[in-house]
């Protein structure tokens, strides 16, 4: 009964490295250190709806194909479009990711990943100010203020705090919890916010205001700071300033709140500006609470091959890059698209209605081991195999920390970047023959 | 009787468990939901488990209703998901990101039973 | 005088990107040799003429070059770009990036336009009939500095970022602007007649003067008395202070 | 099996001291031989420079550039030396391209191959994310790479030291060199990046590391010991204390002058001092800040353990990227710039700053000069390796403008013309009338490299080295590089041909093909018994510090394209 160890779960950003699998008769029995989504992801699947075979749409209805017919279908597709999005990657390796570039590239296509309504605006604000960060293990050695903004990782990074932040212990944090102040600030009491030393509730999309007090009161102009700011008092704002100012360590988790309210990426481009002002007094980092675990990882390979981490348009047959005009949703909610590739990825459950009312106009591609919203649009639906599980390849943890994820048990399907790498074979063949 | 409210989505760890289980029954359970605190639900008259209509400049969904005491008055939280994006916002702000969080909102209550995802979608299809 | 006259033959979805339509690319040109200006359309190009109808009359110098665009070009991107002298007028919507890098002659906009108007322009002047979206005068990814010369008046709103890291030349907005109009600006001046919200983050340098209401102003900005401009009277701001900032705010 | 000749070259080869005599070169499967048959392929390189492959030793192209790109979208439509830079769209045989300062790996491979460089050496890996580094390696075309490891404020390395264990540190720097690949030891700012982790510096080599009780002094000694015990084929590579502060030639000199007892296991020099136009300042502040090169160049002359490379600056825009984490948040703050840090748990800091060096700016003026002086002050270009620290002094793409300088005085004056008479009187280089000519910019530019590196079969054209072969379009003696310097940048700026292992990889200036370059990195023997000890102590960092599993640190096989193992027998 083949135990792995040090298994990377390939569920959220924190991209766990510790998780010991059982696997018996191609199954896994057991898991152990995983949190509940990655029980879910490593458990549970066998229980999941995976899309068992390739299918193709005919008379609005999904019939099953070879893998050979579906290749052939969707590279007709891809060769006929004008303007082709490919979508997501984001839950799937690096390797894949670097040949979707590739076809992207190849096709004149625009390939955006998930940060599109995610972390996108982190991106953006690191291009107007940088992006002052640190390895996870820095914050578990060191921070003794951890500061939770807008994210909640009770949720959605489960076993963030005990391994990387307020619970973990250290090398000058032997102490753990009892050692630090752990602040939240959201806009309701969130469970992560029940956990917290100090929680600050701040009126739904008023955190540049704050973020902007903060930066006042730190660089010693609280004069100019009225009576309540964001609806929290002065004097709660002077003393959240006086612990960040006082901490030997100061991090600041941030999550969607930040990214996705009202002021967008001049949150994060503040939040920026403030690890920088207080770096005048303490030392202080940042670091986004990414979701998806390999959203890091397109990112960070989309970035070394193009240039750009996200939303990048090869039409021109180089890439040009420029959110707001290139992003998946950009071109979607302006009915830009005449075909799409969603892959790793759910648009169709996680795009707003109008972009995805466009998906369902225009031939979709899918390439995902699991039915999903995206599948009830889908022409040409491709199924691959779980990448982390049935799968080896590379992802980046959320402080783009790169770990080689295990292949675990064997599977019938077709990897993401053997897919890709078929596509693109076949794209070329038909331009060939063209 | 109808509230105005500020709506905002996000991850929850139910939502997350079923992320590749979305064709389920507990998919639908851990994102058709609107939570509201219970002062919001009472001026609603609608108890826990109640049909809620919410409506917005982008479209309107009908998802059931929770309570969660850390909201705040007027604050309304769908989870991310199929149900949420019927209502939200899709213009990015020139920066990409769609509207997910403060989209004005009207909560009613409904008799009027939420779709299972694959009717929301065939909606989408057949529109 | 030169005059063409540009529609589209057809609607289109999928954007044009016209950084070639422009009097410095047209002067001198005939119809013919215009229509086979190369453009991209989706990823592949095209010949302007498999696009539009091209009707060119005269041939004259740059400056003395006029382009018509007769209906909507709502998705025809980068009209003007660039352009030197000359003139531009565009009867319908226009697309993202009309008149960006502008160094001179004139665009004139009789409809609304789309993001990143006048973008990175450096001189002209850019007159816009109707409502612009997001990044009026603003710069590129990264950049530090967005417009740096020339005027963009619009007579109808914009939305959020106008003039965003702006370094020289005048905005004046007619109606009102939505999130962080003067964001990161470093020069410049700008006139908004009506409603603006968290105006002028992070400014260093530059006027600003807002007519109508402010909502939610920054908490970084001094109060520093009152200024008046030609007879009205204005509360003054200076600020931004977290970036030692020597800006001017004037509110009503 | 494949054969060239190249006929009637003019060669200049100081390996072999060879200089610009007209020659055949013959290759056969990629190395260079005696002779080749009648069948052999035939270049014809009549009246063209000739040299071995360029190697650039210290360039920041791999890992931590990426920081760099993913913060300056605004650099890939920068094309400031056109047909090096900017974008370029794919085309049969390349992948698309952007970028000026930080291009994307494909034009990385490209733009080195068309300036006739063949290998670079990345200089600096973070043991923990050094899967990274090599993920981009196997993204950049063409060209042979290697990278330096950071163990400057590694905390085992620290701890052995402070204790007193120089064997297992020997086998740590061993194990850190295969976890990460590495080539060869890079300390930057030696205990400055765990003082960087409470926002803090180190001030200068006895200034003790905070809550380490050891000083930046001792971490080079003991690193050295460790590097000369397992026979490193690179001597340490130094980034000093203090770097970018005025009056920081002092800390400089004072380091060099730790080595001189330290005898080297190879035949190489024991330390190599990098980017030396940082570390070159005199002055007490920046107000009466001037060069410090007269001082260092005098002590360099006077040593022969040491060789070093510039940090040449170029003017216009740059990025500096360093593990030197306090430098860069020193940076941001004076010139207002966007600031990114990544601090690596238990290893090491690094930060990116982009800026602008402006001749107007007497600062930047004279840190112009001093990279020169250095140059041409230091009268054996066997210690002087030439580099812009690529992307911190400028892009490489600038080499060509760069050999310009150090081959012409007039051009030099041309530049100097523009300056302040406050920045004149603060360098010496406009006294300076030495003007280097090809042999001595083939020293310095792939010689020396060779030694530096301990790699035999490159930077020469030697029988039996690496077909790595560069042909210029110009033919020294038939012009003045003093005068015709137009002509000169040209000829660099995109060599006739480009050879990789015998590939014609660039012709006329354009790339002809892209095959995979090879991995460099060293595999120290350490005994057992020692080797196990330090691995006790290592198992427990990673159980209560490390946020990643020991299994899932090491980098594995698959990400080494084309590897090559360069065994060492550690002494112990």
């Amino acid at each position: 009964m083949p135990v792995i160890k040090d298994a990377v779960c390939s569920l959220c950003g924190s991209l766990c490295d510790d998780i010991t699998v059982t696997v018996e008769d191609n199954k896994i029995t057991k898991i152990e250190n995983a949190c509940i989504l990655g029980h879910s992801k490593f458990v549970g699947m066998f229980e999941h709806d995976r899309i068992e075979t390739p299918m193709i749409r005919k008379d609005g209805e999904l019939v099953p194909v070879s893998y050979e017919e579906a290749i052939e279908a969707a590279a007709k597709i891809l060769v006929n479009s004008r303007r082709t999005l490919s979508y997501g990657w984001c839950s799937t390796s690096c390797e894949a990711i670097s040949g979707a570039i590739k076809l992207a590239e190849e096709t004149g296509s625009v390939i955006d990943s998930t940060a599109n309504v995610c972390h996108g605006p982190s991106a953006l604000a690191a291009q107007e100010k940088g992006s002052p960060s640190a390895s996870l293990g820095v914050i578990k050695n060191r921070a003794d203020v951890i500061v939770f903004w807008g994210c909640n990782p009770v949720h959605a990074h489960p076993r963030h705090m005990s391994r990387y932040s307020s619970f973990s212990k250290g090398f000058f944090t032997e102490k753990g919890r009892k050692a630090r102040t752990m602040v939240v600030i959201d806009v309701r009491k969130t469970d992560t916010a029940k956990l917290a030393d100090k929680y600050v509730e701040i009126e739904q999309g008023s955190d540049l205001l704050l973020i902007t007090a903060l930066r006042s009161i730190v660089n010693g102009h609280e004069d100019v700071i009225p009576e309540t700011v964001a609806g929290v008092p002065k004097a709660e704002l002077l003393e959240l300033a006086e612990t960040l100012k006082n901490a030997k360590f100061v991090c600041i988790f941030f999550g969607m709140g930040v990214t996705q309210s009202r002021s967008k990426y001049k949150n994060g481009d503040a939040v920026s500006s403030l690890i920088s002002d207080l770096n005048q007094h303490t030392k202080a980092v940042m670091i986004g609470m990414r979701g998806h675990y390999n959203v890091t990882g397109f990112g960070q390979v989309a970035t070394w091959e193009t240039g750009f981490p996200m939303a990048i348009d090869f039409a021109k047959g180089y890439p040009y890059y420029n959110p707001g005009e290139t992003g998946a949703n950009d071109l979607l909610v302006r009915e830009e698209p005449d075909a799409a590739i969603i892959a790793a990825a759910d648009a169709g459950a996680h795009f707003p209605q109008k972009a995805v009312r466009h998906l369902a106009r225009i031939p979709v591609i899918q390439i995902d081991p699991y039915a999903n919203p995206t599948t009830e649009l889908a022409d040409v639906v491709i199924p691959s195999a779980i990448v982390g599980i049935e799968a080896e390849g590379t992802a980046y943890r959320m402080d783009a920390i790169s770990l080689r994820m295990k292949k675990l048990i064997d599977s019938k399907f077709k990897t993401d970047e053997e897919i890709v790498k078929d596509l693109t074979t076949k794209v070329r063949e038909l331009k060939r023959g063209a | 009787m109808k509230i105005k409210a500020n709506l905002i989505s996000g991850r929850t760890a139910d939502q997350g468990a079923h992320l590749e289980a979305k064709t389920h029954k507990g998919y639908f359970d851990a994102c058709a939901y609107c939570e509201l605190n219970s002062a919001d639900l009472e001026r609603l008259s609608a108890s826990e488990g109640d049909s809620l209509k919410v409506t917005t400049e982008f479209g309107e969904v009908v998802v059931f209703a929770k309570a969660n005491e850390g909201n705040p008055d007027g604050l309304a939280f769908i989870p991310m998901g199929p149900w949420a994006n019927a209502v939200l916002s899709p213009d990015t702000h020139g920066c990409g990101m769609p509207g997910f969080k403060g989209i004005p909102a009207e909560i009613e209550v409904t008799d009027e039973k939420p779709l299972d995802m694959k009717s929301l979608m065939k909606k989408y299809l057949e529109d | 005088m030169q005059v063409v006259k540009l529609s589209l033959k057809k609607a289109n979805k999928i954007p044009i990107e016209a950084d070639n339509v422009n009097p410095d690319n047209f002067a001198g040109k005939t119809t013919e040799e215009i229509k086979a200006i190369p453009v991209l359309y989706g990823n592949g190009q095209c010949p302007l003429g498999d696009l539009f109808n091209v009707e060119a009359e005269g041939s004259d110098s740059v400056e003395n070059t006029k382009i018509v665009f007769e209906g909507d070009v709502s998705r025809v991107k980068r009209i003007g770009q660039n352009m030197s002298a000359g003139e531009i007028e565009i009867n319908g919507n226009v697309d993202m990036h009309c008149g960006s890098g502008m160094k001179g002659g004139k665009v004139v906009i009789n409809g609304d336009a789309d993001s990143w108007l006048g973008c990175e322009m450096a001189g002209g002047e850019i007159i816009l009939n109707g409502n612009a979206s997001y990044y009026v005068g603003a710069g590129y990814r990264g950049e530090s500095c967005g417009m740096r010369g020339g005027k963009i008046t619009v007579n109808g709103n914009t939305k959020d970022y106008l003039g965003e890291h702006m370094c020289g030349g005048e905005i004046l907005v007619k109606g009102d602007v939505g999130l962080l109009p003067a964001i990161s600006n470093n020069g410049g001046k700008i006139v908004i007649e009506g409603k603006a919200t968290m105006p002028a983050s992070e400014m260093k340098n530059g006027t600003v003067i807002i007519n109508g209401e402010v909502s939610d102003l920054l908490p970084s900005y001094k109060e520093e008395g009152t200024e008046e401009v030609e007879g009205v009277t204005y509360r003054k701001f200076v600020g931004d202070v977290n970036v030692g900032g020597k800006g001017v705010l004037l509110i009503k | 099996m494949s054969e060239i000749l190249i006929k009637n070259a003019s060669v200049c080869d100081p390996a072999q001291g060879i200089n610009c005599e007209t020659m055949d070169i013959c290759i056969r499967d990629g190395k260079i031989v005696d002779s080749v048959s009648g069948n052999a392929k035939v270049i014809d390189a009549e009246g063209k420079l000739t040299m071995a492959g360029g190697f650039d030793g210290h360039t920041h192209s791999a890992g931590k550039i990426n920081v760099g790109r993913f913060m300056n979208p605004n650099d890939a439509r920068k094309n400031l030396v056109p047909g090096l830079s900017g974008q370029v769209a794919r085309t049969e045989k390349t992948r698309a391209q952007v970028g000026y300062n930080t291009p994307n790996t494909y034009a990385i491979g490209y733009r080195y191959a068309k300036l006739g460089y063949t290998t670079i050496c990345e200089a600096a890996i973070p043991l923990l994310s050094a899967r990274h580094t090599h993920e981009e390696f196997k993204e950049i075309p063409i060209l042979d790479k290697m990278g330096l490891s950071l163990f400057g404020s590694n905390w085992q390395v620290m701890e052995y030291i402070r204790d007193k264990e120089p064997e297992k540190l020997a086998a740590y720097i061993a194990w850190g060199l295969k976890a990460s690949r590495g080539y060869g030891v890079k300390i930057v700012n030696p205990g400055g990046g765990e003082a960087w982790g409470w926002g803090k510096n180190v001030s200068g080599l006895y200034d003790p590391v905070p809550n380490f009780d050891v000083t930046p002094a001792e971490i080079l000694m003991g690193l050295v010991e460790a590097n000369e015990r397992l026979q490193l084929p690179h001597s340490v590579h130094v980034h000093c204390n203090n770097l970018g502060k005025p009056g920081n030639y002092a800390t400089t000199i004072e380091t060099m002058k730790l080595f001189e007892k330290v005898k080297p296991s190879r035949d190489r020099q024991s330390l190599h001092v990098t980017h030396v136009q940082f570390n070159a300042y005199a002055g007490t502040s920046w107000r009466d800040f001037e060069t410090g090169a007269p001082m260092v160049s005098d002590y360099i002359n006077g040593a022969d353990h040491l060789t070093f490379d510039l940090g040449q600056v170029i003017f216009g825009p740059a990025v500096t990227m360093t593990a030197d984490g306090p430098v860069e948040y020193a940076n941001s703050r004076m010139l207002h710039e966007k600031w990114s840090n990544q601090d690596v748990e238990l290893e090491d800091a690094s930060g990116v700053v982009p800026l602008f060096y402006s001749p107007k700016s007497f600062v930047n003026a004279v840190q112009w000069a001093i990279g020169l002086e250095l140059a041409l002050l230091v009268k054996d270009p066997w210690k002087v390796m030439f580099t812009t620290d690529s992307p911190n002094g400028g892009s490489f793409v600038n080499y060509p403008e760069a050999f310009t300088y150090l081959m012409s005085a007039k051009r030099r004056a041309e530049v100097i013309s523009g300056f302040s008479k406050m920045a004149l009187d603060r360098m010496v280089l406009p006294g300076i009338d030495r003007e280097l000519d090809f042999y001595e910019l083939a020293v310095m530019t792939r010689s020396i490299q060779s030694k530096i590196y301990s790699r035999p079969e490159k930077g020469n054209l030697k029988v039996g080295s690496d077909a790595d072969i560069a042909i210029y379009d110009i033919l020294p003696g038939q012009i003045d590089p003093t005068t015709e310097y137009e002509k000169v940048k040209k000829a660099f700026s995109g060599t006739a041909y480009t050879l990789k292992d015998g590939v014609v990889v660039v012709k006329d200036g354009e790339i002809e093909a892209t095959p995979k370059g090879r991995i460099y990195w060293v595999n120290a023997k350490v005994p057992a018994n020692i080797d196990s000890a330090m691995q006790k102590d290592i198992d427990l960092k990673f159980k209560k510090y490390y946020t990643v599993s020991k299994s899932n640190y090491m980098v594995e096989d698959m990400y080494l394209e084309n590897p090559v193992e360069i065994g060492t027998e550690g002494v112990f």
